[in-house]
């Protein structure tokens, strides 16, 4: 297989393009924002992004979807990452729907239906800590009857307020740090004993501090194997993690894109400031950057769509070059638009905050280069 | 003086005379002390240690005690400065009248100039703004339109300003105008006036921070009366580039980060991690390892710069260096606090993040490397002013 | 033909055909095989391994078979490479002649001319050299001054020529000449001649390296018979600019290091750090961690690179980014193995060094963004042709 | 004390430049390294520097010597990097000199006076590994007789092969990595059983392999408390460290200057290479680190001879950041040369090469900022 889009692909992706320049632009998100939007996205766009398909790209064709893959998803993610949408796409369509692949027929029946029709979003709940650490988990899940009992914090859970369903890692044995008793869990947003506290972020999205308390829920409710769910997470972190990158790519190329169109026209000392040949070097390293990150998530994507093994460390390579790319586009970006980059009423700002909150999203460029350190045996 | 015994001096006055509170690390831009006519202070101690230190000269010890300042020698200033910063103690008043209009005025102002605005900036009565930037004119900064014309006993100043610091609280700008359409460098003055003088407008620049310390500035027909000039009438352009550079000296001291020594020791609050293990981020440490080096070398480069400057040893050309390094490391300064404070960080409103305290510093920081001549203004400075180099 | 089936067969050859010898990771430079009239092989298996792939036109997989190569199709190709290096197996044959001049002789050359030189390209019967630049031309390679007159049947060549690879090795030359002096890109013709030829002398240049590989190559009343002209008269900037794009394609591969996959792997054998620990320098882990992030992902880069190469979706300037990229890779693998590799690494000619192979590796790095246009160049180009940046 | 040098410093500084330009440049190194010369150093030139008084210049005035501090040394070996001039100075005149420093009376009268008139010189011995680890000694010293009886290697000794004196490490107590049981000893160059493998380095100089094979030596050999020589090694390694630091600054500051010499002259595209704004930008930075790491260098030297409290610290922070500035300047400098810099007849390779040796010398940019963290209690 070629690494680049094939035809299909590109018809989706200049289709994806068009409803979101068209739908979903950056004065969307500043609409949103401006009005302290509470829900943290639009459910009218979120309704059309359904109406596309897109929430069912990579629900099985037998389950109702489009039975298509990470390279589709990704398709989706970088144009929402041009136009910095905000959407539940990313935790519902790819976190929640490569979750329920793991699940029972009887979860998939109750949720894949929602999602595809848009009657319900979800989120992952991972993350305990400031810094993402999947392996460290203390949130606890007890017997009790036929299912569990679950209690504890989890952290930076997106759209946790408004989701109907969050896919919780707990443990059931092992201590924090081990991989091995853990367990997941799908747990209905309104169930008893779950309290969500929202957080606007700096992009002006909405992440929830999450508490559990005695949260009960059925046995069938867990993912995966009780104790030996390290192995559904890392596949489900796989795909988020490939898909923050496709959107980290997105930032950085339109990023990238208003700062050309600006110092192209941007006159200073009577020449266009894009003609000073110090920029002009930083731009087309930027642009390399952009380009070898585009390349290595492209990969992974195909990768994970081959089930290929060791596809987790392309992913590993995508989303931290995707981060190094982005936050140099975001640094470029700014600099390069002088003070008007420093107000709020140019883009340039609100695409640094986007891709800071992706990079530290599902771990950071840091924390991914160490761990492909490790599987490196160094 | 023997300077021992001037150190153990000031040691115990400092002891004596600095309240408790002002030697608290500074935890945001609130506690700051501004001071002019509209002084807010955030504290009993903090307007208690300014009159203490004013009526020293203290805040600007190495002035002419004629001007309201201390008279020190630079060895004797030097002397202050490290004991306020061994006994850790806040800075009595920040002012762009001390660091910026003051040694402008020392060089350049006429007598009277001199008796009547100096100890005013020293004793943190009148609070200033700089009116330089002109929207358009960006890093060329010389290209500026602001028009001051000829009325016999006054200037009558039309057009606008940008980027004016803390206009909407200031009480008085320095500000360059156009003096001779004709001409471009040598066509411009340096004005003082009162921005409470008719005809002067300004409106807060919503930032990327969510914060709004720059204005845009207008002047429709503000008289500022002939005596207010600053220099010689069209050689303003001289003393605006003597000022920028102690702008820059000052900008650069942005990268010793308030006095903290070690950001792996910052970080590893931020990070809650447990005192006696290692930053469990082993890249992040790596990164703040080279940092701290870094940093501990600018801060031996700033006080050689401070010492090379009051002996005349200093290159003209050197405090655009400091300003491009000092800059440059503090958005890294920020940028490895952001990562060590990882989701936390990115909370814009919450109280556990000081209503985004890390997040608005970080995007805050982006501006060092614009403000007061982009990094890239330095660096054609340093190529061709220090280095020598061609141009094409 | 199925491509399933090609790849089954295609390992099946190569698992029979390629000695084990050749399935060695290359140690130094002497691994390689060069091939032309004064042949040197290591090994019989090295010469058996050529003579294998040339049989089956695989020296040159997507060549016509008319020239000597294997006619395969692009996905064809592309699965012979991804077995081959699924093998481990080495490059029968390093030549200018497949990597440079064949791409460009396959576009321009006459019919004779293909006939005549490239199965011999091919085979590994004549080895090329590159005469483009001049002393005193460096990165504006268009700026060259030697002359080839025309004497009715053939040219008469004359002037110096520098930088030349292998010059003292090589068996031909395809060399840029001015043919008009009085324009500038449109004054140069692309000839091919025998380096036998009478008045052509070559001299090594010693490089920091220690090695030789370049010479200075002089050519004083050199007869060019007239068909060995390629391309037009006075149109020879068009087939060079043609071929470097193939040059950068060539270099950037640098950065890939010879297969291996991570840099952490490698320095920990050069620091002897025992196989179960972690390297015990966590600096140079993690600038180690996070070149093997930009290594892996440059090497999906090139493969997209070759990927949208073969079908014609490649940006024309896309060359000048990989060249730059890969080159800047490369230089920082060897600093990093050079600081794994610590005292040991800096022995120049030691035995245990390997007289000094990774001192020598190191400083011969240092080339890579100079030859073939060097990374400032590369960065124009981008900038001007990929990203629209206006000149001043 | 102001941070710059003194009027009695500058005019050291002059006298050492004009007499290392004068007797010691570039060609000096050259033509020693063409005659593949095996003492590494011209004894001649060696005389001259004793001459002037170099070689005592951190010796005590009560022991002969200039009595000056590590400003004045670093002011030669300043000059010494921008000649690249061989000479054992380094080795001899500030380590060995500081480590006789804590020695008996009768090391040091041994000693000093054979160094002051040039009839010594000397070295250290600390490194096992190939890194510089230098509580990592596996080399033994046990008691034998009224003295002790030493077995074991040690690698990258400057000069080793013709020093008159050699400090070693030993370990008389403790495991290796254990700063508690080390032990100095100043063991001659001609001991029975002490054996030097000279290799030649990237840069021309010399280094040895050192194998000690039951070198015997007098309980007076020993500098500095038996199993408590930690503290005294680290004082050494400070003052060795802030020379290096020294050297690598007159490296750095050379090579900038050949360099910058070299794009105000070459020409390319009808206009001198040193006017292109990309060019202009990178060699400010240059310059700008250069200047930065000679205040921390010097920074250092001051606090050294005020014999401050955590002076090591700031010399952590010169040799690292003089280690960041070189390597700089020569990468910059090659590359700004362009095909030129790569050939041995110009002087640029010859800068990257010295400038390795010193990265590495005493620990290298890398390991010195993780030693300076670990200070910093991370």
């Amino acid at each position: 297989m070629p690494l680049y889009l094939d035809d299909d692909q590109i018809i989706m992706r200049d289709s994806a393009r068009s409803f979101m320049a068209d739908q979903a632009s950056v004065a969307h998100l500043r609409s949103l924002r401006d009005a302290a939007d509470p829900t943290g996205f639009s459910t009218d766009l979120w309704k059309r992004f359904v109406e596309m398909g897109f929430s069912g790209i990579l629900i099985p064709e037998a389950d109702g979807g489009m039975g298509l893959g990470h390279v589709e998803a990704g398709i989706v993610l970088e144009e929402i990452g041009r136009n910095l949408t905000p959407s539940p796409f990313l935790s519902t369509g790819v976190g929640v729907v490569t979750a329920l692949g793991s699940a029972t027929p009887m979860l998939r029946e109750r949720w894949y239906p929602a999602i595809l029709t848009g009657r319900a979003i979800g989120t992952l709940a991972i993350d305990e800590g400031t810094k993402h650490h999947p392996e460290r988990i203390a949130l606890k899940a007890e017997r009790s009857g036929k299912g569990f009992r679950l209690s504890g914090e989890k952290r930076f859970v997106q759209h946790g307020h408004v989701a109907d369903v969050v896919i919780v890692s707990a443990r059931t044995g092992g201590d924090v740090d081990e991989r091995s008793g853990v367990t997941l869990f799908a747990v209905d947003g309104n169930a008893a004993g779950l309290t969500a506290t929202p957080q606007r972020l700096l992009d002006a999205s909405l992440a929830s501090r999450l508490t559990l308390e005695g949260v009960e829920v059925e046995a069938d409710a867990v993912i995966g194997e009780v104790d030996g769910g390290w192995d559904t997470l890392s596949g489900i972190l796989d795909a988020c993690r490939a898909a923050a990158a496709a959107e980290l790519v997105g930032v950085a190329d339109a990023a990238m894109a208003i700062t050309l169109a600006y110092i192209r026209e941007r006159r200073q000392f009577g020449v266009p400031v894009g003609s000073f040949q110090a920029l002009q070097h930083r731009a087309a390293h930027l642009y390399s950057e952009i380009e070898v990150a585009r390349a290595a998530v492209l990969k992974a994507q195909q990768r994970l769509d081959a089930k290929a093994p060791g596809a987790g460390r392309d992913v590993l390579v995508a989303k931290a070059m995707a981060g190094l790319a982005a936050s140099l586009a975001a640094r470029e970006g700014v600099q390069m638009h002088g003070g008007v980059g420093m107000t709020d009423d140019y883009d340039i700002g609100l695409y640094m905050k986007r891709g800071r909150v992706l990079e530290e999203l599902f771990g950071d460029t840091n924390r991914l280069a160490d761990r492909l350190a490790q599987l490196n045996g160094y | 003086m023997d300077l021992e015994k001037f150190r153990t001096e000031t040691r115990a006055w400092l002891q004596a005379n600095c309240p408790a509170e002002m030697r608290e690390p500074v935890r945001s831009d609130a506690d700051y002390c501004w001071g002019g006519r509209r002084a807010v202070f955030s504290s009993p101690a903090q307007q208690q240690w300014l009159q203490r230190m004013a009526e020293r000269g203290w805040t600007v010890p190495d002035w002419p005690t004629a001007y309201g300042g201390g008279g020190l020698s630079a060895a004797e200033t030097k002397v202050l400065r490290e004991e306020i910063a061994a006994l850790g103690a806040r800075q009595p008043l920040k002012s762009f009248g001390i660091s910026m209009l003051g040694p402008a005025l020392l060089k350049y102002g006429t007598e009277a100039q001199k008796r009547e605005h100096l100890p005013r900036i020293a004793r943190g009565e009148i609070r200033w703004c700089q009116g330089y930037s002109e929207p358009g004119a960006g890093s060329d900064l010389a290209a500026l339109s602001t028009r001051a014309e000829d009325r016999g006993d006054h200037f009558l100043v039309n057009g606008q300003k940008v980027w004016t610091s803390y206009a909407d609280k200031a009480d008085w700008i320095f500000c360059l105008v156009r003096t001779d359409p004709k001409e471009k460098h040598k066509g411009i003055s340096f004005l003082l006036f009162d921005m409470e003088s008719n005809g002067i407008s300004t409106r807060p620049i919503q930032l990327i921070s969510g914060q709004s310390p720059f204005c845009e500035t207008f002047f429709d027909d503000v008289k500022v009366p002939k005596e207010n000039l600053v220099g010689e009438l069209n050689r303003g352009w001289e003393v605006a580039k003597y000022l920028l550079g102690h702008e820059r000296e000052m900008i650069s001291g942005f990268g010793l980060g308030d006095g903290q020594s070690s950001i792996g020791k910052a970080a590893r609050q931020a990070a809650e991690t447990a005192p006696d293990e290692r930053l469990d981020d082993p890249l992040l440490r790596a990164q703040m390892a080279v940092f701290d080096v870094r940093a501990a070398a600018f801060r031996a480069m700033t006080e050689r710069f401070i010492d090379e400057l009051k002996a005349g040893r200093a290159h003209p050309a050197q405090p655009s260096m400091m300003k491009y390094y000092g800059t440059e490391l503090n958005k890294i300064r920020h940028t490895l606090l952001m990562s060590a404070g990882g989701s936390d960080a990115l909370e814009w409103d919450s109280t556990r993040s000081g209503g985004g305290a890390a997040a608005r510093a970080w995007l805050r920081s982006k501006a060092n490397s614009i403000e007061g001549g982009t990094s890239e203004i330095q660096l054609n400075i340093i190529a061709k002013h220090i280095l020598g180099l061609p141009t094409a």
